[in-house]
C-alpha cells in the first residue's frame, strides 16, 4: 500500500458502465471511460474537470466521493482504495478529509432549518469542538475565511440569504474539519455573475493559505481559466485533453477543445469574429455515445479514417496529453500549435 | 412545551382564516362531547327495554327511542366512542406498518425497494372487502374492537406506504440530505431533523384518511352482521335498525341518528384533514416565513 | 418495439401474476388461521337443526366435508391442491344451495355487477374529470363551485351511509325509483326491450349513487392535477401563442392530466369494486353483492371463498387491461 | 416611431395567506423603447424583474401578478395600441404570434409532451389562419423548418425524442412561423451547452438579420449580449439603471453597477484578479428607498439613500439613472 507515494488523489483507469432500460433489454452506456489523473499531496492545486452535460464529469466526482463504485479501475485517496472504506469511523475519517460543495445554493441547506445548524453539526461531529457552545468560535473563524461572520449568518434561514452568501457558507461548512480536498461540482453556475467572483476568489485563497486542493467540476471554461492550475477536458466519458490550464485553453490542440473555446462568447463586442463563424449542429447527440472510435469524429473538421476505426491513444504534445490521432507519430502532417483558427 | 404553543398557534391561525377548519372544529367538538358524556350515561347500552319503545325525538329523548327500548341519544354516544376508538386503533396499527414499509423501501432502494413495492402494489390493487368479509365471517362472535382494529390495520397500510415512500425518495435526492451526511450526522439524526418535517404532513394526512376508511369499513361489516352486534357502533346501530325494518315501520329516527352522527364524524375528520394538511405543508410554511 | 415489450409489458404482466398469487395465498391462509374449523362449524350447525343423525353419518359427513374443503394432508399439500382446483376452475359446491357449484352461482351474478360497475365507473370517471378540469380552468364559475362543495361533502362519507341516504331520499321521500331488485320478482329474464327497460329503471338508483359517490373523488383529483398543469410551460406557451381557450383546456390541460387519472383508476378499481358490492346490498341489486349477502346469511363458507378469489382475479385482470391501454394515451411510453 | 414603447411600467405580485400579506414590487417604473430591425438585450441578475417585464409585455398576466401603472404601446400598422388595455380576444386574434411571438425560458418543456411537433405547429397556425389545404400546409412547414437548418423528420417526432438543443430550435421555428415583427426571447439558451447555445443564437441572429424584425433578448449572461445584442439595458431590483449600445455598455459604462458587472466577467486569457461585489440583491418585498443599489454602491452618497435617481440622457442614446452623473434630464 503505497501510503506515502505523495499522491493525495490517484484515479487509475476509472470506468463506469450504466445499464439503462429494463432488466433484460436495456442498453449499455459507458459514462466514464478509462480515466486517469492524480493530485500531489505536496502541491495543493485547483484541478478542473471541464465538459458539457453528459461528458461524465459528475459521475467521476461521485466515484471520488464514494457514492458510486467504478465498474473497472481504482480510486485511491492518500494511497487507500476509496471503495474499501466501509466502517463508520473509516467513513468519518474519509469525510473529514474530503468535503463536497454542491451546485444549487437553494437546495444545499434544508429550507426549514437554520443555516448555522449545519456548521455546528460539522464542528461537533468531526471533533473540532466538544459541544455547540465551544463550536461558536470555530464556526465564526471559518466563516471569516470566506468573507462572512457568524453574526451575519446566525438565526438565518436559507431564503433569507443570497445565493452567493449561501455558497460561501457551504464552503465554510466544508472547511471546518480542515479537509485536504474539496470537491466543488458547479459551485458558481447558479450564482449571479456579480457574486461569482467572491466565491471563486475564496477557492484561490483556500489553495494558497489553507493548502486545500480543490477538484473544480464545471462547464464554464472562463472561470476555470481564471482559478485553476490544471484542467482536463472531457467528452462522452473520455478525457480528450489535459494539462496546465494556460497551455490547454490559450493554445488548444484537440479539435473539440478548440471548438469549445471558440464557442464561449467573449464579453467584448469587438471580438465577435471568431464566435460568429457559422457552425453546424449535429442532429441527435445520443448517437455519439455508441460511436466506435473517437467520439468527436462526427463533428471534427480534421477527421481522418482512422478516427472512425479505433479509440485514439493519449499522446504527449506541447506540455499536455491529448487523445487525438492528429498528434501521433504516424499522422500525415504534424501541426505544432496551429495559430490560425479552425478552417 | 414548545409543541403545545405551536399547536395552539396553528389552531388560532386556522380558526381565523379557514372556514373548513371552523366547521371541522364544531363537528369534532360535538363528537368528543358526546363521547365524553358516555361516562355519565344513565343507561347501560347493552340493556334493553329500559325506556318506552319507539318514542319520536323529544326533549326527554333527544334522538328518540328504538323498538328495543333503548334511548338512542346515549346509545349513539357509546356508538361514536367505539367507532372513534376503532378508527384510532386501526390508524395506529396501519401507521406502524406503513411507515416501516415506506421508510425501508424509500431509504434502502434497489432490490428491497422493488420487492417491497411490488408486494405493496398488490395489496393496493386487491379488493379488500371480499377478503375482510371472508375473515370476519370466520371470526364471527369473537369479534371485538381491538381484533377488528388489528384486522383492518393489517389491510389498511399499502396506500399510505406508497405515499410515505414517494416522500422519502424525493427527500433522498435533495442535496441538503447529502450536506447533512457530510456534516457527519448519522442517518437516524437525518431522518429526525431533516426529513421529519416533510414526512409528518404525509403521515398526518394518511392517518385521518385511514380512520375514515376503517370506520367506514366497520359500518359495512356490521351491517352484514359480521361484527359483534351487541357492541354499540355506528355500524351496529344501522344493523339493528335494518333488523327491525325501522324504515318500513316508520321509526325514521332510529336510522336518522346513526346516519347524522356518521356524517358529522366523517365530515369533521375530513375537513380537519384538508385544512390542517394545507397549513402544515412545508411549502405553505415557507411562504409564511416569506420564502 | 422489443424494448417496449420488455420494458413495459412484461413487468405489468408480472405484477398481475403477483397480485393474483398474493390474493389467493391470503384467502388460502386466512381460514387456516381462524380458531374454529369450518367443518366442525358446518356440522354443529347441521346438528343444531334438531334432526336425529346417527354418529356414523356424522363421521362420514366430516370426512366428505374435509375432503370437499381440501383440508386433507399437510398445509403444503392443501396449498398445492387448492391451486390445482383453482386452475381447473373448480371452487367446490356452494353449501347453502348444495350441490350447485360456486362458479355457476358467480357466473350468473357477475354480469350484473359488471354491467352496473362498467357504466357507473365510466360515467363518474368521465364526468368527474371533465368537471374537475373546468373547475381548475374557470375557478370562479358558480355552477362548478356548487359541485366542488358537494364533492367535498360527499367525499369522506362511506359508501354504505351515502347509499342509505340516497335510498331514503329517492325511494321513500320522493318515491321516484323502486327501492330494490333489478327486476320485479317473477318476471322472466329475457332480452326483450320491455325487460331491458325495467332493468334500467330498477338499476337507476344504485347506478346513480355509484356515479355521484365516485364522481366526487375524480372531480377533486382532476381539479388539483389541472391546477398544477395550468402553470406548466407548454400551457403558458399555448396561451401566449393565442390558442383558443377550449383547445388549450381539452388538448393541453386535460389531455395531460388524464394520464395520472388512468393510473389512479387502475389503483382504485379494488375499492370501487368493494363499493359496488355494498351498493348492491343496499339496493338489493342481484349481482355479486347480493350473492355475498346470501352467502353470509346462509353461512356458505365456500361461496364466500369463491367470491373473494373471483373478485381478486377480476380486479387484477381489469387493472392489467388498464395498464395495457395506458400506452395508447402516453406517447412517452410507446416511443421509448 | 418606436415599434414598442414601455412607459413608466409598474407590476407587483400581491399575495395574502393566513392573514400575512406581501407585495413584491418586481417591476417598479420601467421605461424603454424598441426600434424596428434591432436586437435589444435586457440583462440583469436573479430577482431583478426581467422575467416579470416579459410577462407583462407578452400579455400573460395572471394573479398574483397585477399591473399597477404604466403603458405598453405597440405600433400596429398605422396606429399604436396600448397592449394592457385592449380586449383579450382582440389581442389574441391579431397580435399574438402574428405581430409578437415568444421563445420561452430554456426549460425545454415548451412543447406539449403528448402531441407530435407538427400538431403543435398546426395548433398555432390554425388559430390565426384557417388551414384550407393540409398537404400544402405540411409542405410549407417542412420548408420553413428546413430553411432554419432543422431536418424535416423532426416534425413527426414527439418532444421527448428531441435533444435540448433540437427542442429550442423547434421553439424558434414555431416563433417565426408568421414572421412576426417582434420576437421576445426569454433566456433562450440558459439550459443549453455552450456549443449548442452558439448554434441557437447564430440561428436567432440570422433570422433577425434576414427579416429585419426586432428581437427582445433577455438573459443574465452578459457575454451573450456582447456577441448578439445591438443595444443593452441593465436592470437592477425592478428598474433599468443603464441603457446604451453594446459597445458603450462594455467599453465605457457609466453606472457603478454596470461597471462592476463588466469588470467581474472572467475571460479566457485574462487571469488578473477580479473583485466580487459585497452584499446581495435587495428583497423586493421591502426594497431600500432612493436608489436601490445604494447599499452595495462604492460611491453611495446621502442623496442616493433618499431620492430615486432620474433617467438621464447622455449622447448617442446612452441613458443612465445615477446621481453621480449630471446631464440633460431624460
Amino acid at each position: 500500500m503505497s501510503a506515502n507515494s505523495g499522491k493525495l488523489l490517484d484515479v487509475q483507469h476509472a470506468t463506469v458502465v450504466f445499464h439503462i432500460g429494463s432488466l433484460i433489454g436495456g442498453t449499455r452506456l459507458v459514462a466514464v471511460n478509462d480515466v486517469s489523473f492524480s493530485l500531489e499531496s505536496a502541491r495543493p492545486e485547483i484541478y478542473t474537470l471541464a465538459g458539457e452535460s453528459g461528458s461524465g464529469k459528475t459521475t467521476l466526482s461521485s466515484l471520488i466521493l464514494h457514492d458510486l463504485n467504478p465498474t473497472e479501475g481504482k480510486i485511491l485517496f492518500e494511497g487507500r482504495d476509496v471503495t474499501q472504506i466501509r466502517k463508520r469511523n473509516e467513513v468519518m475519517d474519509f469525510m473529514k478529509k474530503v468535503q463536497p460543495v454542491f451546485q444549487n445554493p437553494f437546495e444545499t441547506f434544508n429550507p426549514l432549518r437554520r443555516v448555522e445548524e449545519y456548521l455546528y453539526d460539522t464542528a461537533v461531529n468531526f471533533g473540532m469542538a466538544a459541544n455547540r457552545q465551544d463550536a461558536a468560535p470555530v464556526v465564526d473563524e471559518t466563516l471569516r475565511q470566506v468573507g462572512l461572520s457568524l453574526e451575519e449568518v446566525s438565526k438565518r434561514y436559507p431564503h433569507e440569504l443570497s445565493g452567493g452568501q449561501i455558497q460561501r457558507v457551504s464552503v465554510a461548512r466544508a472547511l471546518i474539519p480542515h479537509p485536504r480536498l474539496i470537491l466543488a461540482d458547479e459551485p458558481v453556475s447558479m450564482v449571479d455573475a456579480s457574486l461569482r467572483m467572491e466565491i471563486v476568489n475564496v477557492f484561490r485563497k483556500l489553495r494558497d493559505e489553507q493548502k486545500v486542493s480543490v477538484l473544480y467540476i464545471t462547464h464554464d471554461l472562463a472561470t476555470a481559466y481564471y482559478i485553476s492550475d490544471r484542467i482536463s477536458i472531457m467528452l462522452r466519458g473520455f478525457i480528450v485533453e489535459s494539462g496546465p490550464v494556460e497551455d490547454v485553453l490559450d493554445r488548444p490542440l484537440h479539435p473539440y477543445t478548440r471548438l469549445l473555446k471558440e464557442s464561449v462568447p467573449e464579453p467584448a463586442p469587438q471580438e465577435r469574429g471568431l464566435w460568429a463563424k457559422h457552425i453546424e449542429l449535429g442532429t441527435t447527440e445520443v448517437k455519439e455515445y455508441g460511436r466506435v472510435g473517437c467520439k468527436f469524429a462526427g463533428r471534427c473538421p480534421q477527421v481522418m479514417d482512422i478516427c472512425r476505426k479505433a479509440d485514439p491513444p493519449d499522446v504527449e504534445a506541447d506540455g499536455r496529453t491529448v487523445k487525438c490521432y492528429l498528434y501521433t507519430e504516424g499522422a500525415r502532417q504534424r501541426p505544432e500549435a496551429p495559430a490560425e483558427p479552425l478552417d | 412545551m414548545g409543541t403545545t404553543t405551536a399547536m395552539l398557534r396553528i389552531v388560532r391561525d386556522l380558526l381565523k382564516h379557514d372556514t373548513r377548519f371552523r366547521i371541522a372544529f364544531v363537528f369534532l367538538l360535538a363528537v368528543l362531547l358526546l363521547t365524553a358524556l358516555t361516562v355519565v350515561s344513565p343507561y347501560d347500552p347493552s340493556r334493553t327495554f329500559k325506556v318506552p319503545a319507539d318514542m319520536p325525538p323529544s326533549l326527554q329523548h333527544p334522538f328518540g327511542t328504538n323498538s328495543r327500548g333503548q334511548d338512542m341519544f346515549w346509545w349513539m354516544a357509546f356508538a361514536l366512542r367505539n367507532s372513534l376508538l376503532l378508527g384510532l386503533l386501526t390508524a395506529a396499527v396501519s401507521r406502524v406498518i406503513a411507515i416501516l414499509v415506506g421508510l425501508t423501501a424509500g431509504y434502502r432502494g434497489g432490490f428491497i425497494d422493488r420487492a417491497l413495492m411490488s408486494v405493496n402494489d398488490s395489496f393496493v390493487v386487491m379488493p379488500v372487502l371480499p377478503v375482510l368479509i371472508l375473515l370476519s365471517f370466520l371470526l364471527r362472535g369473537q369479534m371485538t374492537i381491538p381484533l377488528l382494529a388489528l384486522i383492518l390495520g393489517l389491510f389498511g397500510w399499502p396506500w399510505d406506504a406508497r405515499l410515505i415512500r414517494a416522500q422519502v425518495l424525493s427527500l433522498k435526492e435533495r442535496s441538503f440530505t447529502r450536506t447533512a451526511v457530510y456534516s457527519g450526522n448519522a442517518s437516524l439524526h437525518i431522518s429526525l431533523n431533516e426529513h421529519l418535517p416533510f414526512v409528518l404532513p404525509v403521515v398526518f394526512a394518511t392517518t385521518i384518511a385511514n380512520m375514515l376508511w376503517s370506520i367506514g369499513m366497520e359500518v359495512t361489516l356490521s351491517v352484514l352482521g359480521l361484527s359483534n352486534v351487541s357492541l354499540p357502533t355506528i355500524g351496529t346501530a344501522i344493523f339493528w335498525a335494518n333488523q327491525h325494518q325501522a324504515l318500513v315501520a316508520g321509526i325514521w329516527w332510529w336510522l336518522a341518528a346513526p346516519i347524522v352522527c356518521a356524517i358529522v364524524l366523517f365530515l369533521g375528520l375530513y375537513l380537519l384533514f384538508s385544512s390542517v394538511n394545507e397549513y402544515i405543508d412545508p411549502r405553505t410554511r415557507l411562504r409564511l416565513m416569506g420564502g | 418495439m422489443r424494448k417496449f415489450v420488455l420494458g413495459y409489458l412484461l413487468p405489468r404482466i408480472a405484477q398481475w401474476a403477483m397480485v393474483i398469487f398474493i390474493g389467493v395465498t391470503v384467502t388460502f391462509i386466512i381460514p387456516r388461521l381462524s380458531p374454529n374449523d369450518p367443518v366442525e362449524r358446518q356440522i354443529s350447525q347441521m346438528m343444531g337443526t334438531g334432526a336425529r343423525i346417527d354418529p356414523e353419518a356424522v363421521e362420514h359427513m366430516r370426512v366428505a366435508l374435509t375432503e370437499m374443503y381440501g383440508l386433507k394432508g399437510s398445509g403444503w399439500q392443501q396449498y398445492v391442491a387448492f391451486w390445482g382446483r383453482l386452475l381447473r376452475g373448480d371452487l367446490g359446491p356452494s353449501l347453502s344451495t348444495f350441490p350447485t357449484p360456486v362458479t355457476s352461482l358467480i357466473a350468473n351474478a357477475m354480469p350484473w355487477t359488471l354491467g352496473l360497475l362498467l357504466t357507473s365507473v365510466l360515467i363518474s370517471w368521465v364526468l368527474g374529470n371533465v368537471l374537475g378540469a373546468f373547475a381548475s380552468y374557470y375557478p370562479n364559475s358558480r355552477f362548478i363551485g356548487v359541485i366542488d362543495v358537494l364533492s367535498q361533502a360527499v367525499r369522506p362519507i362511506p359508501y354504505y351511509v351515502m347509499a342509505l341516504v340516497m335510498l331514503i331520499m329517492f325511494a321513500y321521500v320522493i318515491k321516484v325509483f323502486p327501492f330494490s331488485g333489478a327486476y320485479p320478482p317473477g318476471t322472466r329474464v329475457q332480452l326483450t326491450p320491455q325487460f331491458m327497460l325495467t332493468v334500467i329503471k330498477h338499476s337507476a338508483l344504485p347506478a346513480l349513487s355509484l356515479v355521484t359517490l365516485g364522481m366526487g373523488g375524480w372531480f377533486l383529483g382532476m381539479k388539483s392535477l389541472c391546477s398544477n398543469i395550468i402553470s406548466e410551460d407548454y400551457v403558458v406557451y399555448a396561451e401566449t401563442a393565442g390558442l383558443r381557450e377550449n383547445k388549450i383546456l381539452f388538448n393541453y390541460v386535460m389531455r395531460n392530466a388524464l394520464l395520472p387519472q388512468i393510473t389512479g383508476l387502475g389503483l382504485q378499481l379494488g375499492s370501487i369494486f368493494s363499493g359496488a358490492l355494498i351498493m348492491e346490498v343496499v339496493f338489493g341489486y342481484p349481482g355479486m353483492g347480493m350473492l355475498t349477502l346470501q352467502a353470509v346469511l346462509g353461512n356458505d363458507y365456500s361461496l364466500i371463498m369463491g367470491i373473494a378469489i373471483f373478485s381478486i382475479v377480476g380486479v387484477a385482470t381489469s387493472v392489467l387491461i388498464l395498464d395495457l391501454i395506458y400506452p395508447l394515451f402516453d406517447p412517452r411510453v410507446r416511443h421509448q | 416611431m418606436a415599434l414598442l414603447s414601455v412607459e413608466n411600467l409598474r407590476a407587483y405580485y400581491r399575495t395574502e395567506i393566513y392573514g400575512i400579506s406581501r407585495t413584491v414590487r418586481a417591476v417598479d417604473g420601467v421605461s424603454f423603447e424598441l426600434a424596428s430591425n434591432e436586437i435589444y438585450g435586457v440583462a440583469g441578475e436573479s430577482s431583478c424583474g426581467k422575467t416579470t417585464l416579459i410577462k407583462v409585455i407578452s400579455g400573460t398576466i395572471k394573479p398574483p401578478l397585477k399591473v399597477e401603472a404604466g403603458q405598453v404601446r405597440y405600433q400596429f400598422g398605422l396606429y399604436d395600441v396600448d397592449m394592457l388595455h385592449i380586449e383579450q380576444d382582440e389581442l389574441r386574434r391579431n397580435v399574438r404570434w402574428k405581430e409578437i411571438s415568444y421563445v420561452m425560458q430554456g426549460s425545454m418543456s415548451v412543447l406539449n409532451p403528448v402531441r407530435r411537433v407538427v400538431t403543435t405547429f398546426e395548433d398555432i397556425v390554425d388559430t390565426h389562419q384557417i388551414i384550407s389545404d393540409r398537404k400544402m400546409f405540411l409542405e410549407q412547414m417542412r420548408e420553413h423548418v428546413n430553411k432554419l437548418g432543422l431536418p424535416p423528420e423532426v416534425l413527426n417526432l414527439y418532444p421527448h425524442q428531441l435533444s435540448g438543443g433540437m427542442r429550442q430550435r423547434v421553439a424558434i421555428a414555431l416563433a417565426t412561423v408568421f414572421h412576426p415583427r417582434l420576437i421576445i426571447a426569454d433566456e433562450p439558451t440558459t439550459a443549453l451547452d455552450v456549443v449548442v447555445q452558439r448554434g441557437v443564437l447564430q440561428m436567432l441572429k440570422g433570422i433577425q438579420a434576414e427579416s429585419g424584425n426586432t428581437v427582445l433578448l433577455v438573459t443574465h449572461d452578459l457575454a451573450v449580449h456582447a456577441n448578439v445584442a445591438d443595444r443593452v439595458a441593465i436592470m437592477y431590483a425592478g428598474r433599468i439603471v443603464e441603457e446604451a449600445s453594446t459597445e458603450i455598455i462594455f467599453n465605457a459604462p457609466s453606472h457603478p453597477y454596470t461597471q462592476h458587472l463588466i469588470r467581474s466577467l472572467p475571460m479566457i486569457g485574462d487571469r488578473s484578479s477580479k473583485a466580487g461585489l459585497g452584499g446581495a440583491p435587495p428583497n423586493l418585498a421591502n426594497p431600500p428607498n432612493g436608489c436601490r443599489f445604494h447599499p452595495r454602491c462604492p460611491h453611495a452618497m446621502d442623496v442616493c439613500r433618499t431620492e430615486v435617481p432620474e433617467m438621464i440622457m447622455l449622447e448617442g442614446g446612452h441613458r443612465v439613472a445615477c446621481h453621480l452623473i449630471k446631464g440633460a434630464a431624460r
